[in-house]
């Protein structure tokens, strides 16, 4: 009976848990009690997720999905489920939570109690915002995924942390702000379309039809929020600071999710809502997201600064996200791009949270990110330069880890669609194998040149804990690519089906209101 | 039991890389080579299963990668070329992995040697065996990483650490290469997989638009990529610089089978590449040049793995010009005869080093017969087999090279040319090493500490060596060219093996009916002699030049009359310099111009300066907000009544 | 209980309180004073909420009335406190020295 | 008619004591006269007939928020030259004109009747019992939430008017 409870309101329970947990931590008197607490939730929520994954169907659409009227007389609902777009991203947010506490277990500072509240909070934020199929809901999770993230940077921060989350906070709010305009404009074109109020996207979709020039300016807007987020090359200035200032677990959450919330907006909003425009703006998007390939991996070449490294690469990879959402093959988006697109943002959290741990372990042993500092230290930490070498070669994409698959399948569809990007874009594929290694050379190779280097304790078993799922995730993802993609699939398929079958629907029927009825069957292949 | 062959090597890697205790060198050398003696055995077995049948098996594994039309399955085949290759790949691994034991010995941390090695070996029959691009990719990229983890495996030199990492860069320029050609390949036929482009290449009487134009970009990319991995000219700076590496993998990767990889995969891929022609003309061209270019800087070198460096580069130069010239099957003999003979000289001169305590100078040697009389002789066989004297292996699968290269109907007397001084520098200098090593007096240490005699390595280490050399010898015997065979009523066994394999296909027997056309034999003898007259002069020549009179040799000779040519080879052509100044150090500097220009200053200068623009509208603004509460409230009662009395009109 | 006060006159006296307090709010520089004020603020928005109930006929007006009161009581214990807390730091109650607002 | 003559008569008292209040330098006279005009007011609302009202007028408010007043100016102890000067920023002038038009304007609008009629029978002088049973019916949740409002805001008093455990910034 609580199974088929817990069943029926998975969606629902896996977004709030976390909150719950959240609330019980921060009442909690005992820190032990707390961080106990703390991990139970997260670990709680990890297994909800992993019961979503379980009994996820693949190819039946969007599902565990739960509506309840919250202002019914503005057509706002509470509505939540999962698609396979999503699932993997849920699956990330939860386990990657989960590591962190243990990762974030013997904090130095003060107010851990805080700390791991915080972070659950933002877990129910991300959760939300990967699950609402809602755009009212998803904007508030949107939002509140911004709290958390600004304290953790504004409170546990390094020396610079006010501009820092300053900075970040007024970005990614600026965008935010222009998509509530473009919502509620899209709201008010539905009711003007349709005769009622609505904010279910699935409502929503059925504005895809309206003409390009109705749909330029709301498109803009979502997808500059989106491209702040991502970030998209010219507006990834916050990132650094960002990454730089924020402690250990709050790089490896930005990072990991909170980036790819950005690309999972463009999937599940910007491309569905406004396909015309989209297709004129995907070449342009494409070059954006190549020069931040190319940018981003330059930058990072001569950073002095390990984490910043790290970051800039962020900007590359996420550039490859970016052009794969964007490869447009005879108004179609090519799927096999579209998969290598959402593998890779779950391999980019896996691989760059990692990166971001391991840099964290090294600067809790010597409170210094800089390269120079470093050096030979393979020898007295034999197993730490393991682990850095997995992680190296899960971002600079080798065969056999998931930063391959992801970057591959994103290039063989992109050159189905357009050759120079995919060109210029496996460039980046170089470049990002230039300053990995770099980094892996100057931290791990030659010589000690420290002499407080010579002492250093290896990874501990703590650490280890967290550190080991994700190098055996990186591999397995590069291995077993089918175990994570299988269920996903169907979804990116339907994603870019249903988009050339709008295509076409387009070219048939007059501009306006024209997909309201669905395809029909004349319509598939 | 194909499984087992990839499930052994991966095994070992695993247990010596994270299972097995640290401490013990013989137990971490014991299961390197039980693993890699054990997928040797199971190769055998694969071998003489597939050989009974001579027809290819497919070994399917499980879906990889799936998405949209795109399969690539993890897919194994067997055939001619990869039953050989898993044959080369684990006998001479075996035979490596034996003597590395002797060879790592003083290292501590030999248990992280073992293990690379063994994953080598896995990386390496993952290339061979895939029946698909990407498989094979995976392999590919894969035997690059052991290759930069294996050159830096002594990281504390901050040289070798960045030898691993310019061999990787460099290689994965070519792997760019490699990926560019599997999108090209996907985009015009649909699939990656072996087998299928492989038929419908066959089945296809005429390519019509766009195919021959689309088949020469999609070989000129696997081209790029070969020329990264096997160290061809553009790309073959990384090779010498491989050397930073124990021996033992200077041997196993760097010679036999790593660098080889690129022929194999052009010969995989011989149906595309004898489809456009052009490109192998551009192929065969790199192979000569890179052949010549080598032969050239080696003749110089003292030191002794960069001279076997550049001779290995030579070599390679040699397959990528038989492929070129349409002679796959000569390019794999090829590939054969130098595995054995490579691996062999490697070991021998490992050998050398071991027993000068990690001296690696040829000019600081000399006399070394009387101590190593076994390495003696196996490195003796060695040399005359890669300088091509009648009867040793390289004799065999140079001349067949040559002489395909020869009736080449573009250029061919010219390739011929190259290839033919190439060959009698390789002649001049592996005997010049020869000498230098074994022969002469040998060297007195001037300085003050003493100088330990050489000895004789273990048995375990010249037991490898000498397999090697009977190999060396006897290898060459299969694949005897027809018209030296027909003389014995026999013909090249080697050809006709692979006959099933390598084929021209159907839309392009027209460019290559020269192939099977008959040539006169006078012809082929002719050229025979002649290059066994070369090989005789030039080996000659270095014995004049170097026994007892080292000061006499060329170096002095060139070094005296043309002191900047002399200066110029020394340096190897400053091709590393050259790179460096014209590709990495602008890279850098406009990757530091980015960084603090562009990024700091112009894009984060423009968010700032929105975020100043605003603070100081709002300094502007906010001149009332003098703190004052009676202000304010004033303010708030006077714009109080204001609506108040709006509102009553 | 005949003749009723028109609810005009009551208006005005509670016009005229409230801006006596708001005047007061404003010129003096004691914040006792100025909560005073605000007391005397409160206070015309009382009478007004009792003449209203009186004007329409029942006691919902007296009961936001005693609403109101409980506010103000609020309001004066905190305001209060506040008083003593910024005597405390600053020495004095002059409202000149609260200028934190300052842009 | 006396009701209405003892209207404006309180209403005299209350504008001339709660001027007296914003203009005296005395902090304790002020207070005082805020006593006075208190209960000037109560005195109104009995002539509203609003009893309950006024009783807790001057229960409350001039019996214990003005003691609260004089406590606090005791307990602080302030000079008169302290604590009587006018703010430096006056615009009386200014003020007063917009007085005048506020009143101009409020004159016109009660001129015009924009006001509803009242109620002849509404006016009952013994309401108490009315004001109890809507207190206490139809407000119960108001007036829960307000006593938990009051025992904030005593918690908060005390809070905020506790000796600083942090050193001060003048200190």
């Amino acid at each position: 009976m609580l199974l088929l409870w817990i069943h029926s309101h998975i969606a629902t329970l896996t977004i709030f848990t976390p909150l719950l947990v959240a609330a019980l931590v921060v009442l909690c008197p005992s820190l032990w009690v707390a961080k106990w607490l703390a991990l139970l939730g997260a670990g709680a929520c990890f297994l909800e997720s992993v019961h979503m994954w379980h009994y996820f169907v693949p190819g039946s659409g969007l599902q565990f999905t739960e509506m309840h009227a919250w202002l019914p007389q503005w057509g706002i609902q509470y509505f939540v489920g999962v698609d396979g777009i999503s699932l993997l991203l849920i699956m990330l947010s939860t386990f990657l939570t989960c590591l962190l506490l243990i990762g974030a277990w013997n904090f130095e500072g003060k107010g851990q109690k805080t700390f791991f509240a915080l972070l659950l909070f933002l877990e129910s934020g991300m959760l939300g915002a990967l699950m609402a199929f809602d755009l009212v809901f998803f904007y508030v999770c949107w939002e509140v995924m911004l709290i958390p993230m600004y304290f953790i940077i504004g409170v546990w921060g390094g020396k610079n942390r006010i501009y820092a989350t300053t900075k970040f906070i007024l970005y990614t709010a600026f965008g935010s702000l222009l998509m509530l305009v473009a919502a509620i404009s899209l709201y008010l074109l539905y009711k003007k379309e349709f005769g009622v109020y609505s904010t279910n996207v699935l409502d929503l979709y059925r504005l895809s039809g309206l003409p390009a020039a109705s749909q330029f300016w709301l498109f803009c807007a979502f997808a500059l929020a989106f491209a702040i987020k991502i970030p998209l090359w010219p507006f990834h200035t916050w990132l650094p600071h960002a990454h730089t200032e924020a402690p250990t677990t709050g790089s490896v959450i930005l990072a990991g999710v909170m980036l790819k919330m950005g690309t999972y907006g463009l999937l599940r909003f910007a491309i569905p809502l406004f396909p015309a425009v989209f297709l004129d703006f995907a070449p342009v998007l494409s070059v954006l997201g190549v020069i931040g390939i190319i940018y981003g991996a330059l930058v990072a070449w001569q950073q002095p600064d390990a984490k910043k490294m790290v970051a800039y690469s962020s900007v590359s990879h996420l550039g490859f996200v970016v052009v794969g959402s964007c490869a447009v093959l005879h108004s179609m988006i090519s799927p096999e791009a579209l998969t290598g697109a959402v593998y890779q943002m779950i391999n980019h959290g896996v691989s760059t949270g990692m990166l971001f741990f391991l840099v964290g372990v090294l600067y809790d042993r010597r409170h210094t990110r800089l390269l120079d500092d470093f050096g030979g230290l393979a020898r007295p930490m034999p197993w730490f330069a393991v682990l850095l070498i997995i992680a190296t070669l899960g971002s600079v994409g080798l065969p056999g880890t998931g930063g391959f698959v992801g970057e591959f399948l994103i290039l063989l569809g992109t050159f189905q669609s357009n050759p120079a990007i995919a060109i210029l874009a496996s460039l980046g594929v170089l470049l990002g194998a230039v300053y990995m290694l770099t980094l892996c050379r100057k931290i791990l190779f030659g010589p000690v040149t420290h002499k407080e280097n010579e002492s250093l304790q290896d990874v501990s078993w703590r650490e280890a804990l967290v550190l080991a799922p994700l190098a055996v995730l990186v591999i397995a993802m590069g291995v077993q690519p089918g175990f994570f993609l299988d269920r996903v699939r169907p979804s990116i398929d339907h994603l870019a089906k249903t988009y050339s079958e709008y295509r076409l629907e387009r070219v048939e029927l007059p501009p306006l209101g024209c997909c309201k009825g669905g395809c029909s069957n004349g319509c598939e292949e | 039991m194909i499984w087992m062959v990839l499930l052994f090597p991966l095994l070992g890697a695993l247990l010596n890389g994270f299972l097995l205790p640290r401490r013990s060198k013989l137990l971490s050398h014991g299961v390197a080579v039980a693993a890699v003696a054990g997928a040797f055995a199971c190769a055998c077995c694969v071998f003489l299963e597939f050989f009974a049948t001579r027809h290819s098996h497919l070994y399917f594994g499980f879906n990889w990668l799936q998405a949209g039309k795109f399969t690539a399955p993890f897919e194994l085949v067997v055939d001619q070329l990869s039953g050989l290759m898993i044959l080369i790949i684990t006998g001479i691994g075996t035979l490596i992995h034996i003597y590395a034991g002797g060879y790592m010995k003083e290292e501590v941390t030999t248990y992280r040697f073992f293990a690379y090695l063994n994953l080598f070996v896995f990386m390496m029959l993952l290339l061979v065996l895939g029946n698909n691009l990407l498989v094979m990719f995976v392999g590919w990229e894969g035997v690059g990483l052991c290759s930069y983890l294996l050159i830096g495996y002594w990281f504390q030199e901050e040289a070798n650490a960045k030898a691993g990492m310019k061999a990787f860069l460099v290689n994965r320029i070519g792997d760019i290469g490699f990926l560019i050609g599997i999108f090209l390949t996907y985009k015009h036929f649909g699939t990656v997989s072996f087998s299928e482009l492989s038929s419908w290449m066959n089945l296809m009487p005429t390519l019509a638009e766009p195919y021959p134009k689309a088949l020469f970009w999609i070989t000129l990319s696997f081209f790029i990529g070969a020329c990264g991995k096997s160290a061809q000219l553009p790309l073959y700076v990384w090779l010498p610089d491989a050397m930073a590496g124990p021996t033992p993998v200077s041997a196993l990767i760097h010679a036999a089978t790593m660098v080889t990889a690129g022929i194999f995969m052009m010969t995989r891929l011989s149906f595309f590449f004898y489809a456009a022609p052009d490109t192998m003309l551009i192929v065969a061209c790199v192979g000569a040049l890179t052949a010549l270019f080598a032969a050239t800087i080696a003749l110089v070198q003292t030191d002794i793995k960069k001279v076997l460096a550049y001779s290995t580069v030579s070599q390679l130069g040699y397959m990528v010009l038989a492929c070129g010239v349409g002679a796959f099957d000569a390019g794999v003999f090829h590939l054969l005869t130098h595995a054995c003979f490579k691996a062999l000289l490697f070991l021998g001169a490992g050998s050398v080093i071991f027993a000068m305590h990690h001296e690696q100078d040829m000019r600081r040697m000399g006399g070394l017969r009387k101590h190593l009389p076994i390495t003696h002789g196996v490195m003796l066989v060695g040399v005359l087999a890669i300088i091509g004297v009648p009867g040793f292996s390289g004799f065999f699968s140079k001349d067949e090279i040559l002489w395909k290269a020869f009736i080449f109907p573009t250029y061919g007397p010219i390739l011929w040319g190259i290839g033919f001084l190439a060959a009698g520098c390789t002649a001049f200098y592996m005997v010049r090493l020869l000498c230098l090593t074994f022969y002469g007096t040998p060297y007195q240490d001037k300085s003050a500490h003493h100088h330990h005699h050489p000895h004789e390595t273990p048995w375990y280490m010249w037991g490898p060596l000498v397999v090697l050399a009977l190999l060396s010898i006897g290898v060459g015997y299969l694949g005897v060219p027809d018209f030296l065979a027909h003389l014995v009523g026999g013909h090249n066994l080697f050809a006709h093996y692979l006959e099933g394999l390598i084929y021209i296909p159907a839309s392009a027997q027209g460019a290559w009916g020269h192939l099977h056309a008959e040539h006169a034999h006078e012809l082929e003898w002719g050229l025979m002699l002649s290059s066994v007259a070369l090989v005789t002069l030039a080996a000659g020549t270095a014995v004049f030049c170097y026994t007892n009179r080292p000061v006499r040799g060329v170096a002095s000779f060139l070094g005296g009359h043309f002191p900047r040519l002399h200066q110029l080879l020394l340096d190897k052509y400053r091709v590393d310099e050259c790179y460096q100044r014209k590709i990495v150090t602008p890279l850098a500097e406009i990757s530091t111009f980015l960084w603090q220009v562009v990024d700091v200053r112009v894009i984060n200068g423009c968010v700032n300066w929105v975020g100043y623009l605003l603070m100081g509208t709002s300094g502007i603004a906010s001149f009332r907000m003098t703190g004052s509460l009676h202000r304010y409230g004033f303010w708030v009662l006077a714009g109080t009544v204001c609506v108040l009395i709006i509102s009553c009109f | 209980m005949s003749a009723m006060v028109p609810i005009e006159h009551s208006l005005i006296l509670a016009f005229l309180l409230f801006f006596i307090g708001a005047a007061g709010v404003l010129i003096r520089r004691n914040l006792i004073t100025v909560l005073m004020s605000i007391e005397l603020m409160l206070n015309s928005a009382n009478l007004l909420f009792v003449a209203a109930s009186r004007q329409v006929g029942n006691v919902e007006g007296q009961v936001m009335m005693s609403f109101v009161i409980l506010i103000a009581a609020c309001e004066a214990a905190i305001g209060l406190a506040m008083v003593i807390a910024i005597f405390r730091r600053y020495g004095n109650i002059k409202t000149e020295f609260l200028r934190a607002l300052r842009g | 008619m006396v009701e209405v003559w003892f209207f404006y008569f309180f209403a005299a008292i209350a504008v001339v004591a709660s001027l007296g209040v914003i203009l005296l330098r005395n902090p304790v006279a002020a207070a005082m006269l805020l006593v006075v005009t208190l209960c000037a007011l109560a005195a109104e609302y009995v002539l509203l007939g609003a009893e309950f009202s006024a009783a807790i007028q001057v229960l409350v408010y001039a019996g214990a928020i003005v003691i609260l007043f004089t406590f606090v100016i005791m307990m602080l102890n302030l000079g008169q030259e302290e604590v009587g000067q006018l703010a430096g920023f006056s615009k009386w002038a200014l003020l007063l004109f917009m007085l005048g038009g506020a009143g101009v304007i409020l004159i016109q609008r009660l001129s015009m009747g924009a006001l509803p009629p009242g109620v002849p029978g509404g006016a009952a002088s013994d309401n108490t019992y009315e004001v109890g049973m809507a207190l206490f019916t139809k407000y119960l949740w108001p007036f829960e939430l307000a006593s938990l409002l009051i025992l904030l805001a005593l918690i908060a008093s005390v809070v905020i008017a506790r000796k600083p455990t942090f050193p001060s910034r003048d200190a």
